[in-house]
């Protein structure tokens, strides 16, 4: 798991330049940051954060991964983040004109819908169109929400309407009600088809194109330790970061 | 004693601390009220999905706490009047929505009463279909509301004993009689308090719905739901409703203090 | 028999057996943690025998493997506490009864006014119990308790926090209404027993240690407890020609008991009233006993002076000028005609 | 009565009813217990997350706890005994915590004790940082979990009433005598299981934790939240955790349970 | 003086005032509903009076604003439940006040254990309150409120519950110990006046209706209460040349009473053994008065009649010779040298 066995005192959390047990080696960039991640992105952090202390010997990351707006809410208030990887743009956008971004944010990724069924697919969804059909009970995100407002883009450019049982506010809690056997189908993330393994089956289609959600990256303006903030970023969007994403599913920026 | 003396009855040290208390939990009220947007107050909270999501809240939360009484007064009987093997691990048990994270909660009914539930072919067979349903959101706030109830009662009625339960019996009065004519109007005050803090609970109830029961405007989405979603898109929204969600509880709270007030009657006095 | 009752509870060495006809009234007397509210509660059902036997008109209150729930015993249990309901008026307490076994609101009402007006509360009825001082709450309870009409009436002490000004009342209200039931009635009055009851049983240690007809276990007391609740003195001893030795070893001389047999065990009872005290042997050939005053206890225009079991009745003024104090000796005197002399077992 | 006749203290129909409302409680964990991936199952708990999550969750409900008793007591103590105006107004405000989603409760928090909070100015003062460290999850968890203790414990102290309270006096206690030798010991049954559910509550927190104190691994990551991460990417982890949490509740309430017997007198007997 | 007290509360309907002096036993009489718990709650601290003052040993205990808490007041009060703390030990129940009032739990202990062996209760230390008869406990309270060694003892009917074998021990160690200390004690035993009280108050209706040496009270009753507990019936009337004429109208003559103004309100009192009861008016000069007999009694061996104010105590083979019952009538004859005359204001 992420962080190896540096688990942060409480007073790291306040200071993260902080030396802790772990960083005694006296190698440059060293120290401790702690990178604020939307939960999509927990599996390839996590891998990122543990190829990232190799390659830089001395440096601990340690994460909190939540929903981005929960991660900004927690920003807003004082959270001692250094680096925050957003799900959309919307939410980077809060931080940036609150001022609590150091620079430019950077997009890393980008992530498109496909459908979800249980598996082996009960209800025989083969088609974006196959969710009109009110016999397939059909989970989608509140529009309110990344997923929710890509799921209404892709409606309007195909004319089609979902009449959902439910609108989720969360891409887990659409994964779940699928993975459970609940609903017939459910539109998330690639990734998150990915990441659910054999829980559920993906069904992609062609329309998906029409809503590309785009991952935004910043080292935060409050951060103690800019060099390494900025050497993560880095790490994230150079070609070790890249291929990693991509191997789970994520789109090139 | 009724006409008791003027003098304060707790030490003035145990005043102290109750007052930092009461400021630890009164202080955040302050804070939310603080940062509403006054301005946009009444739009924000009038909205169509905010309007149904308080009525469905209200509804459900009712038949709930109907619920928790019809279950939760045998339950606490049974639990305070009995003795059998087992039944300190069935206190536990009936514990356990308490201390379940209400996602696991939601988890474990899915896992019960979903399509591929526990229960699926017995609900199969009555062509019953609960999951996304307002049935769903209604189990789900008994589910983590029972406990209230239960554990109130069982504690009033284990202090107010079985002495006039005994007395009833001795003047012809069954077991049913003494249950409906002594045992439950001695502990009306706890069975009252016990209804509004299931009810509170109910109100509040958001992981288990938002796993089990899903999230559609007028279905399955209350408050706390319409909530959590708006913080996305509108936190002025999210903090408005939030205050119209306290101040619900407290008009059902205080309602319900003044019933269990007047029901109240004095346990006795020294002469 | 309309009651047999026998039953044992180690855990309070209770060991107690008796039967009861209809229409009976029983004293049950005896002193602090004798036995007596577990009798009743034994009987009431509220508490379950370690062994042991009843049954009520016919029907088992309990038995090896049985117990009827005390709700469908038919007995009304009146206990020390008057253990009103809080949440009721006074008048729904007294109806509570005649509710339970099926009257109608309105008849279970005028049944409950009819025995608030029996025990002088008519006034009181629409009072919480919390309002009402420790006698007007018995006496509230002792109606609570008639208005369920059991067939068999239990009184734990129905007297005990009632004033001599409302005792007279109730008590001729209960001997009015007893007169046709069968009921136990616990008390530590000996008025109580001799008015209402038939018969006695004493306990002692959770053991019956005399039981007889009112009259004759209070006016030939076996034992201390019972001599003193009777206002009596006993001696015990042995039945000689004359009169009795006593187990101290004094020779009495006794008019009565002719019945008795020589060297037989046998009882002595006198009244304080009718002993003579005074500082050195009194002159004649009267009986006299050199006794040690344990205990002085003013009581009005008299002084009630205690030697062991014994009691004497003086006047202030003799106790003055004899001067005696707990702890001095003096002769306790009577005349062979003043005394009782009867067998020592029933 | 200590010794009760054998017969049954509770109708027959209240039995039945409330076999039914225990089977709800009971089914979903038992579809819990069906669903966890017993081959697995060691593995999954014993991760090093999952210890630190679980330690942490202990510590902190346990600190929370404490501070519980301390405030909840006075405060219980303060509702049941005196008198004043607003008092009612106070312990609706009591109930609050119970009936905010925890995320509003969150909010509520952060609005408080945050860098940008109400309290920003007397905290900066005394250089303290509260949110998003181990403090915070010990306030958040003690924000909800006190209406547990203190509404326990009020109903309690009211139904004791005052007049061993009256006899202590006249023997000379004075107030804080009284407290700790007589009114304490007669509700500690209603402490202990106040402090119980207080615990339970602890260990449950999860959407006030999430918003007011973040989850870094450790420090702020308790067990719910750690089951909450979980579950987006190992499903069987989480399911795991779950039972894990379920548990320790058990244990706990258990063990508290005995305690609270331990320490029941009988309330007093007919005779 | 040691304690001067005066309070009211309306909705009681209680308005009393009296003094004690320091070492003075006061015994308080009255009906049930008289206030007599009222009274001792109000100066121990647990009811707080609409308006009043009263002071102990110079300290105030309430007045117009001030109200000394219970606990500061150094007063005991053992009600009429034993309350004895469900959760103590019977030990730890007596070493409370001592406790309370600084002294180690050592110290506590041992005057606990005196105080035990006082009331006859040495082996039931390590008892709980829930294992003790009613009695029991009663005697473990009064140990509990004598251990708390209180300026003035409140004793709110402490013999209530206790049997006849007790009561004598446990009084002539209140005797012993009130000796020395200044107590009200609540009564409805003129036994307990009389052994332990210097003075007497009765009170009926909240108010103050008699009030003096408890020997003049109770021989010279002034209300029908207080002459019922003193076994005396008493009648009211004016004074005239030969005795009294009663509020009836009766002429009676009595010996004694030349000190009265003729005119003046005086009271009879008389014995009920000191009436002979005859069917038809008696000859001779005696005093006689025909009257309805409302309640016939048996008392052993004797049958007590009542009528109205008036009782006689006769023979139960005088009683059946007669055919009395309740509602019959009958002639109440007395010697003018067994009454006694008296003014009817103290
Ligand atoms: N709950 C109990 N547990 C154990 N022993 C008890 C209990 N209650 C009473 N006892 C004991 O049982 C014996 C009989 O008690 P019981 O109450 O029957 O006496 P009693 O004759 O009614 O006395 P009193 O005149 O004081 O009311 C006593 O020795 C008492 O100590
Ligand atoms: N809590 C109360 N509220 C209102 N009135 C009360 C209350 N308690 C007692 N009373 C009334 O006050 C009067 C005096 O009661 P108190 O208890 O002082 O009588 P008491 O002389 O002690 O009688 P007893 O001999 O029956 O104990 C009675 O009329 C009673 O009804
Ligand atoms: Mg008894
Ligand atoms: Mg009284």
């Amino acid at each position: 798991s992420a962080g190896g066995s540096s688990a942060p005192g409480p007073q790291a959390s306040g200071a993260t330049s902080a030396s802790t047990p772990t960083a005694s080696r006296a190698t440059a960039p060293e120290g401790t940051i702690t990178v604020f991640a939307a939960a999509s992105l927990k599996a390839t952090f996590t891998q990122l954060g543990t190829e990232f202390e190799t390659a830089n010997p001395g440096t601990t990351v340690t994460f909190s991964f939540a929903g981005s707006s929960d991660l900004v809410t927690q920003i807003t208030g004082g959270a001692p983040a250094d680096v925050f990887a957003s799900a959309d743009t919307k939410n980077m956008t809060k931080l940036t004109d609150a001022r609590l971004v150091s620079g430019t944010p950077v997009n890393f990724a980008t992530n498109v819908l496909e459908i979800a069924t249980p598996p082996g697919n009960p209800a025989g969804v083969t088609s974006f169109a196959d969710l009109a059909n009110p016999g397939v009970k059909t989970v989608i995100c509140a529009p309110v929400v990344p997923c929710g407002a890509a799921t209404v883009t892709i409606e309007t450019a195909t004319g089609v309407t979902i009449p959902a049982v439910s609108e989720e506010s969360a891409v887990t809690d659409v994964l779940g009600k699928v993975s459970s056997g609940e609903a017939d189908a459910g539109l998330v993330y690639v990734t998150d088809v990915q990441g659910a393994g054999d829980a559920v089956q993906g069904v992609p289609f062609d329309e998906s194109g029409t809503a590309v959600n785009t991952y935004p990256i910043a080292a935060l303006s409050a951060t103690k330790s800019a060099g390494l903030a900025q050497a993560f970023v880095d790490y994230v969007t150079g070609t070790e970061g890249q291929a990693v994403l991509s191997a789970a599913g994520f789109g090139a920026p | 004693m009724k006409h008791s003396p003027g003098h304060a009855r707790v030490p003035l040290w145990v005043l102290a601390i109750a007052t930092v208390g009461a400021l630890f939990v009164v202080l955040p009220l302050v804070a939310i009220v603080v940062r509403v947007n006054w301005g946009q107050f009444i739009p924000l909270i009038t909205s169509e999905s905010s309007v149904d999501a308080l009525l469905l809240s209200l509804r459900t939360s009712a038949v709930a706490t109907v619920l928790c009484v019809v279950f939760g007064v045998p339950m606490a009987l049974v639990l305070a009047r009995t003795a059998f093997p087992g039944q300190r691990i069935l206190r536990a048990l009936v514990l356990l929505p308490l201390v379940l994270p209400p996602v696991v909660g939601g988890i474990a009914l899915l896992y019960t009463f979903g399509r591929q539930g526990l229960l699926k072919e017995p609900m199969n067979l009555f062509g019953i279909q609960i999951a996304f349903s307002t049935t769903a959101v209604i189990l789900a706030q008994t589910f983590v509301a029972l406990p209230f109830l239960v554990l109130s009662l069982e504690g009033a009625l284990r202090t107010v004993g079985t002495r006039y339960e005994a007395v009833a019996a001795t003047l012809g009065a069954g077991p049913t009689t003494v249950l409906r004519r002594v045992t439950l109007p001695l502990v009306l005050p706890a069975l009252v308090s016990g209804a509004v803090l299931s009810f509170a609970r109910a109100l509040g109830e958001f992981g288990a719905t938002l796993t089990f029961a899903g999230s559609l405007q007028g279905v399955t989405r209350t408050l706390p739901l319409e909530i959590y979603l708006q913080r996305e898109s509108d936190p002025d929204a999210a903090v408005a409703l939030a205050l119209v969600l306290v101040a619900v509880a407290i008009l059902v709270v205080g309602l319900a203090n003044q019933a269990g007030v007047r029901g109240r009657f004095s346990a006795g006095s020294l002469s | 028999m309309t009651l047999t009752f026998s039953a044992a509870l180690p855990q309070r060495r209770f060991d107690v057996s008796f039967t009861l006809r209809h229409g009976e009234t029983l004293a049950v007397l005896g002193p602090n943690g004798a036995g007596k509210s577990t009798l009743v509660n034994l009987i009431a059902g509220l508490l379950a025998p370690a062994s042991g036997h009843a049954e009520l008109e016919g029907e088992v209150l309990f038995g090896p493997g049985v117990s009827t729930p005390p709700h469908a015993r038919n007995v009304a249990l009146l206990a020390q506490d008057a253990l009103l309901f809080p949440h009721l008026s006074v008048l729904e307490n007294v109806a509570f009864g005649p509710r339970s076994s099926g009257a109608s609101r309105r008849t279970a009402r005028s049944t409950a006014r009819t025995w608030l007006a029996e025990v002088g509360a008519a006034g009181f009825e629409h009072r919480r119990p919390g309002e009402l001082s420790g006698g007007e709450a018995q006496r509230i309870a002792v109606a609570r308790a008639l208005a369920a009409e059991p067939r068999l009436l239990l009184l734990d002490e129905p007297m005990a926090a009632l004033d001599v000004a409302v005792a007279p009342a109730l008590r001729s209200m209960l001997r009015r209404v007893l007169a046709h039931r069968t009921a136990i009635i616990v008390t530590h009055d000996v008025l109580d027993a001799f008015s209402l009851a038939d018969r006695v049983i004493v306990l002692d240690g959770g053991r019956i240690v005399d039981d007889g007809p009112t009259r004759s276990v209070l006016e030939q007391p076996r034992d201390p407890f019972t001599a003193g609740i009777a206002g009596l003195s006993v001696l015990h001893g042995i039945r000689t020609a004359e009169g009795l030795r006593t187990t101290d070893g004094d020779e009495l001389r006794i008019a009565g008991g002719e019945d008795l047999e020589p060297g037989s065990a046998c009882t002595l009872a006198i009244r304080p009233s009718s002993i003579r005290v005074s500082a050195s042997r009194p002159a004649g050939a009267g009986n006299a006993l050199r006794v040690g005053i344990s205990d002085v206890e003013p009581r009005g225009d008299l002084v009630r002076l205690r030697a062991g079991a014994l009691a004497a009745d003086v006047t202030p003024a003799t106790a003055a000028d004899l001067d005696l104090g707990a702890g001095s000796t003096a002769w306790f005197a009577f005349r062979a005609e003043d005394a009782v002399l009867y067998s020592a077992t029933r």
